[in-house]
């Protein structure tokens, strides 16, 4: 990433694929338009870049792809001007990416632990390419269990359907499914949603509700935590019934951003940039922090 | 290496930059100096202890920041898709800034270029511009260097500082492109020396607040959720004029446009007193409290930047002082946050 | 009695009987010539009120800040009660949540100079006050003769242009204003964009402009755009001119009246129509 | 006509949807010749016109602004040319004390029968315009 931090690399959206019912979340599949451009971008989940449309604007967003996927994946949600553009992209459209910047999750302490999940609404995206990352058959056997909770408003909201289902099936993690409302709505293909019984259902309740019945040993797991503000308010008394110590406890943050590299000033919590030293960051850290994000 | 330069001396020396187009100096405009291009050395005032007595502010409004920070600079134009840095940064030369603001061009080198991932384009301006700084023999009411670590003939972050002291100056050079400059000028004798000595004792003495900058730090360590913040702030309107006239601040926003076709990506200024400067894309503001936005101020000139770079980044120039419209002084702020500290035992 | 006495007695007597939560006022600030606003809620506190020529904010942009406290007793003179009343039919307050402490003014001075609008003001006792502090001020307003207007228009907008290129768009201008109290300005609207942000005297020629219009039949000329202002840029030039243009063409002044409406809500069939083809 | 220089002023109209814009359309159907210079934005109201969108289009590189309107009395909305002819009041002149040259912008009721007077005021705004030159007043680089 050396030259001009601020210098975006033009990037063509190969697939575009509209993520929820409400049809206000895309996911965009790039490929850089320049040779060699992909093996020099390394990145590990946890980490984002900048999206920018030249003349419109640039915004932050995760990463969603894994590290070795071919495509870089990002999903978007339709808020502002820029993402606004975004949206009205077409597959074979090239805008502007720069990254990758910001700390990603703590692997090297993840390794031989459990590793507990917890996501609410459309913040899935760098926990999507966690999962993806550890699902790899290279990667499999360094970690203990995989339990992932991840809700959102109604099944029609949850991004990755098709993957989802897929985990639903597979053996190597354990996938817990909810959403506010279920009953009623359209199922999206998780037929077996009655209360709670199938596996592969959508259970009604709120991520942290949801959270309770998980059986979990806290002292040989870490949890990553990604989601609003009010999900988290009442997740962290959950964990810490389960035994998570904050230093277990990983939390990734979204703030206004406008550098990526900790000068803007923007994304400032206390002396911390979250856009530097984050924006993944440890919860015990962030009690240390002021209440300031 | 100390030297002296007859008045005519330095005269002859800015008109050389003048004839290549290459000198700033602080020009008096509407009431108050502002930097702006030299057409002629004679625009240039040598002596500014004559022109505070007839009433000129002692220092520039605008901080001296703006030749590596500027208000706005345009970062890419676009072809297509292909984002084209433009703007060749010119070889500029800053007669007349005072040491708070050489220590401030010093933080913001430090903050932008030393301190993680480096800013290019203020690695550039600072290479390119040659700072000739000027002492400050009588310093304002407003001014407070001295309490947070600086001082009147401080040469700090400057290139050249001049002292002036009778018929002249004392040129003092502080890097090697400084020293270029004062090649071929004499010795400066033992008596200037002691003159210019005087007058910056003169120039202390005038200068007397003092800021226990250690206990500040420890009231702010756990003065956060302290009422004091709403008291400070009723008056505050969250303007952006301390912090865009405030010589170490850094923020800024990036700003993306389409004028007539050409579309181009500019950085500008911005401000943590603004409103929407914390806003997330979700429409959650951490600071929409307007006494938040002015904590975050006081606490990352005297909290933030010391856990970040160890120094304060308030260099005590008196600018947010002189040109707040609710009248706040940030050294009554910063008493009554200690007072306060004192009293809670923090 | 002099006014500043009968203010601070009358301060203590409101706070005590609880008839108001506080006195939005003057006090002095740590430089001489320069006051700060106050707002008093404590009776011990009152000896800080002042009032002179040094008191240069228009209180009425602090009463939006204060009024969900309860209701709040504020000194007005000419201009700030002007501004009460267009926030007043501009439904920002209640009258039932302001207790107005009217006072005569002889104009605010700033570095030895009274202000062109203080010079030739027409209002300095207030149009609406519950209490008169002391007797009301009579004075000549000057007639501000301004060779500005003679200039051709080349040389009109060089001058305009040049003062604008000065604006570092701090918005402090925006801030003080009694007027300005849109949740998002024009000028931080981001869909879409309407005005460059970025160091443009178009831009900035554009924002003043539209600041102007959006003060036609509001501004009341109070000055205090004019004294924030840290470049010096004569903004007073924008609003004198468009309160004058509103005076002219529709015989109204900003919060003159309470009961007539600022200009641009209301029209008239017969308004004057000279300018349309 | 144009002038020796050549210069085709670009000339952006607001044209309320009710008369103006109607009455642009009349003058087209009837085949009615008036120069091309002009841009028709179709705006539902003369009231509608935001003096933003004037002067943004003086900024991006319009020469000439021309807004037109029902006459006062037939505004489909009854009272939205009343309330734009006191904003466009106070622009006019205050653009004019700015110093923009009068003729930049041009105010006009055009009603939905009257397609002649609709072309003959696009032949005089153009000419005007074309005499005042390219307009660099209010122009962002």
């Amino acid at each position: 990433m050396g030259g001009n931090p601020y210098q975006p690399l033009p990037v063509r959206i190969e697939r575009v694929t509209v993520e929820n019912e409400a049809r206000d979340l895309k996911s965009f599949d790039l490929r850089f338009v320049n040779q060699g451009e992909r093996e020099r971008w390394q990145f590990l989940p946890g980490q984002f870049a900048f999206l920018s449309i030249a003349g419109v604007g640039e915004a932050p967003f995760g990463i969603a792809s894994a590290p070795d996927e071919e495509l870089l994946k990002f999903t978007v949600k339709r808020v502002g001007a820029f993402t606004t553009a975004l949206h009205e992209m077409e597959e074979g459209a090239i805008i502007g990416l720069r990254g990758p910047f910001g700390s990603a999750y703590p692997w090297t302490l993840m390794q031989g632990r459990d590793v507990l999940i917890v996501s609410g609404g459309f913040s899935f995206t760098t926990l999507r390419a966690v999962i993806v990352h550890i699902l790899k058959k290279e990667n499999r056997p360094n970690y203990g269990r995989l339990v992932v909770v991840y809700g959102a408003r109604t099944p029609g909201e949850l991004l990755y359907k098709e993957e989802l289902r897929a985990w639903k099936t597979n053996p190597e993690l354990e996938l817990v499914l909810c959403a506010d409302r279920v009953c009623g709505g359209e199922l999206f293909g998780f037929e077996g949603a009655n209360q709670g019984e199938g596996k592969d259902a959508v259970q009604e309740g709120l991520v942290p509700e949801i959270l309770k019945g998980v059986k979990i040993e806290a002292d040989k797991a870490v949890a990553l935590v990604c989601g609003p503000p009010i999900m988290l308010r009442f997740t962290h008394p959950v964990l810490k019934e389960m035994g998570f110590k904050p230093e277990q406890v990983f939390l990734s943050l979204e703030n206004r951003m406008k550098c990526g590299i900790g000068k803007c000033g923007h994304c400032n919590i206390g002396p911390k940039y979250v856009c530097k030293d984050g924006p993944v960051f440890c919860y015990e850290e962030l009690l240390r922090l002021p209440e300031d994000y | 290496m100390k030297v002296f330069l007859k008045n005519e001396d330095l005269k002859k020396l800015l008109a050389r930059f003048v004839q290549e187009g290459r000198l700033f100096a602080p020009v008096r405009r509407c009431g108050y100096s502002g930097w702006d291009r030299v057409s002629s050395v004679d625009e240039v005032v040598l002596s500014r202890e004559q022109a505070i007595l007839q009433g000129e502010e002692v220092n520039t409004r605008e901080p001296a920041k703006i030749f590596v920070f500027p208000r706005s600079e345009t970062l890419f134009e676009f072809e297509g898709e292909e984002a084209v840095e433009t703007g060749e940064i010119p070889e500029l030369v800053v007669f007349g800034l005072r040491p708070c603001d050489g220590r401030a061009m010093a933080f913001l080198e430090r903050f932008f270029v030393g301190n993680g991932p480096e800013d290019p384009r203020v690695r550039q301006r600072r290479e390119k511009v040659t700072l000739i700084g000027v002492a400050c023999n009588s310093p304002a009411d407003s001014c407070f260097c001295t309490a947070v670590g600086g001082g009147p003939h401080e040469n700090k972050g400057l290139d050249v500082l001049l002292r002036e002291v009778a018929g002249g100056f004392l040129g003092e050079a502080v890097t090697s492109k400084g020293e270029e400059l004062l090649t071929g000028f004499p010795e400066a004798t033992a008596q200037q020396d002691a003159e210019a000595e005087k007058l910056k004792a003169n120039a202390e003495a005038t200068l007397a607040l003092k800021i226990d900058l250690n206990r500040l730090k420890a009231a702010l360590d756990n003065g956060f959720a302290s009422p004091i913040w709403e008291r400070l702030t009723l008056e505050c309107v969250n303007c952006g004029a301390c912090t865009f006239l405030c010589p170490t601040c850094h923020c800024f926003d990036v700003f993306d446009e389409t004028v007539r076709g050409r579309k181009r990506r500019s950085r500008i200024w911005d401000s943590c007193q603004f409103t929407l400067y914390s806003q997330h894309a979700s429409g959650h503001n951490p600071r929409l409290n307007p006494a938040a936005r002015y904590r975050n101020r006081v606490m990352d000139k005297f909290k933030y930047t010391v856990d970040m770079l160890g120094e304060v980044s308030c260099v005590g120039c008196g600018r947010c002082v002189r040109v707040c419209p609710a009248g706040i002084d940030i050294r009554v702020a910063v008493a009554e946050i200690l007072k306060e500290a004192a009293q809670d035992g923090r | 009695m002099d006014k500043v006495a009968r203010l601070r007695q009358r301060a203590k007597e409101l706070l005590e009987k609880q008839e108001v939560v506080g006195v939005l006022g003057y006090r002095a600030s740590s430089r001489p010539g320069i006051s700060q606003v106050a707002f008093i809620t404590k009776t011990e506190e009152v000896d800080r009120l002042i009032f002179d020529a040094t008191c240069s904010q228009n209180l009425a942009n602090y009463l939006l800040k204060v009024k969900d406290k309860g209701k709040v007793a504020v000194v007005a003179r000419g201009c700030d009660s002007r501004s009460i009343v267009v926030l007043l039919q501009e439904k920002q307050i209640e009258r039932g949540q302001v207790y107005i402490l009217g006072v005569g003014c002889e104009g605010v001075i700033v570095q030895g100079e009274k202000s062109v609008s203080c010079r030739s003001c027409q209002y300095p006792n207030p149009v609406i006050y519950d209490e008169m502090l002391g007797e009301e001020v009579h004075f000549e307003p000057e007639k501000v003769e301004d060779e500005f207007d003679r200039l051709t228009p080349d040389e009109r907008w060089q001058i305009l242009s040049a003062e604008v290129a000065r604006c570092i768009r701090c918005y402090a201008c925006r801030q003080v204003c009694p007027n300005c109290y849109c949740p998002v300005c024009f000028v931080d609207a981001s869909m879409p964009a309407l005005v460059g942000k970025t160091h443009n005297v178009s831009d900035n020629m554009v924002f003043h402009i539209m600041r102007a219009l959006h003060m036609a039949g509001r501004c009341v000329e109070c000055g205090a755009c004019h004294r924030a202002c840290p470049m010096g840029i004569d903004l007073m030039r924008f609003n004198r001119q468009v309160a004058k243009i509103v005076r002219e063409r529709f015989g109204l002044v900003a919060g003159a009246k309470p009961d007539e409406m600022p200009a641009l809500t209301v029209f008239k069939p017969e308004d004057p129509q000279e300018f349309i083809r | 006509m144009a002038d020796s220089s050549g210069f085709e002023p670009k000339i952006v109209a607001f044209l309320c949807n009710w008369c103006s814009y109607a009455g642009a359309d009349l003058a087209g159907i009837s085949r009615m010749q008036y120069p091309p210079n002009v841009r028709v934005l179709r705006v539902p109201c003369s009231g509608r016109v935001d003096p933003f969108f004037i002067l943004q289009a003086l900024q991006q590189g319009a020469d000439g602004v021309l807004i037109s309107g029902c006459h006062p009395g037939d505004c489909h909305y009854l009272t939205g040319n009343y309330v734009a002819r006191r904003r466009f009041a106070v622009l006019h002149d205050l653009l004019q004390f700015c110093g923009l040259e009068p003729g930049r912008v041009t105010f006009a009721w055009v009603s939905a029968s009257e397609g002649e007077r609709f072309a003959q005021l696009v032949r005089e705004v153009t000419d005007r315009v074309r005499k005042l030159g390219p307009n660099r007043k209010l122009k962002k680089e």
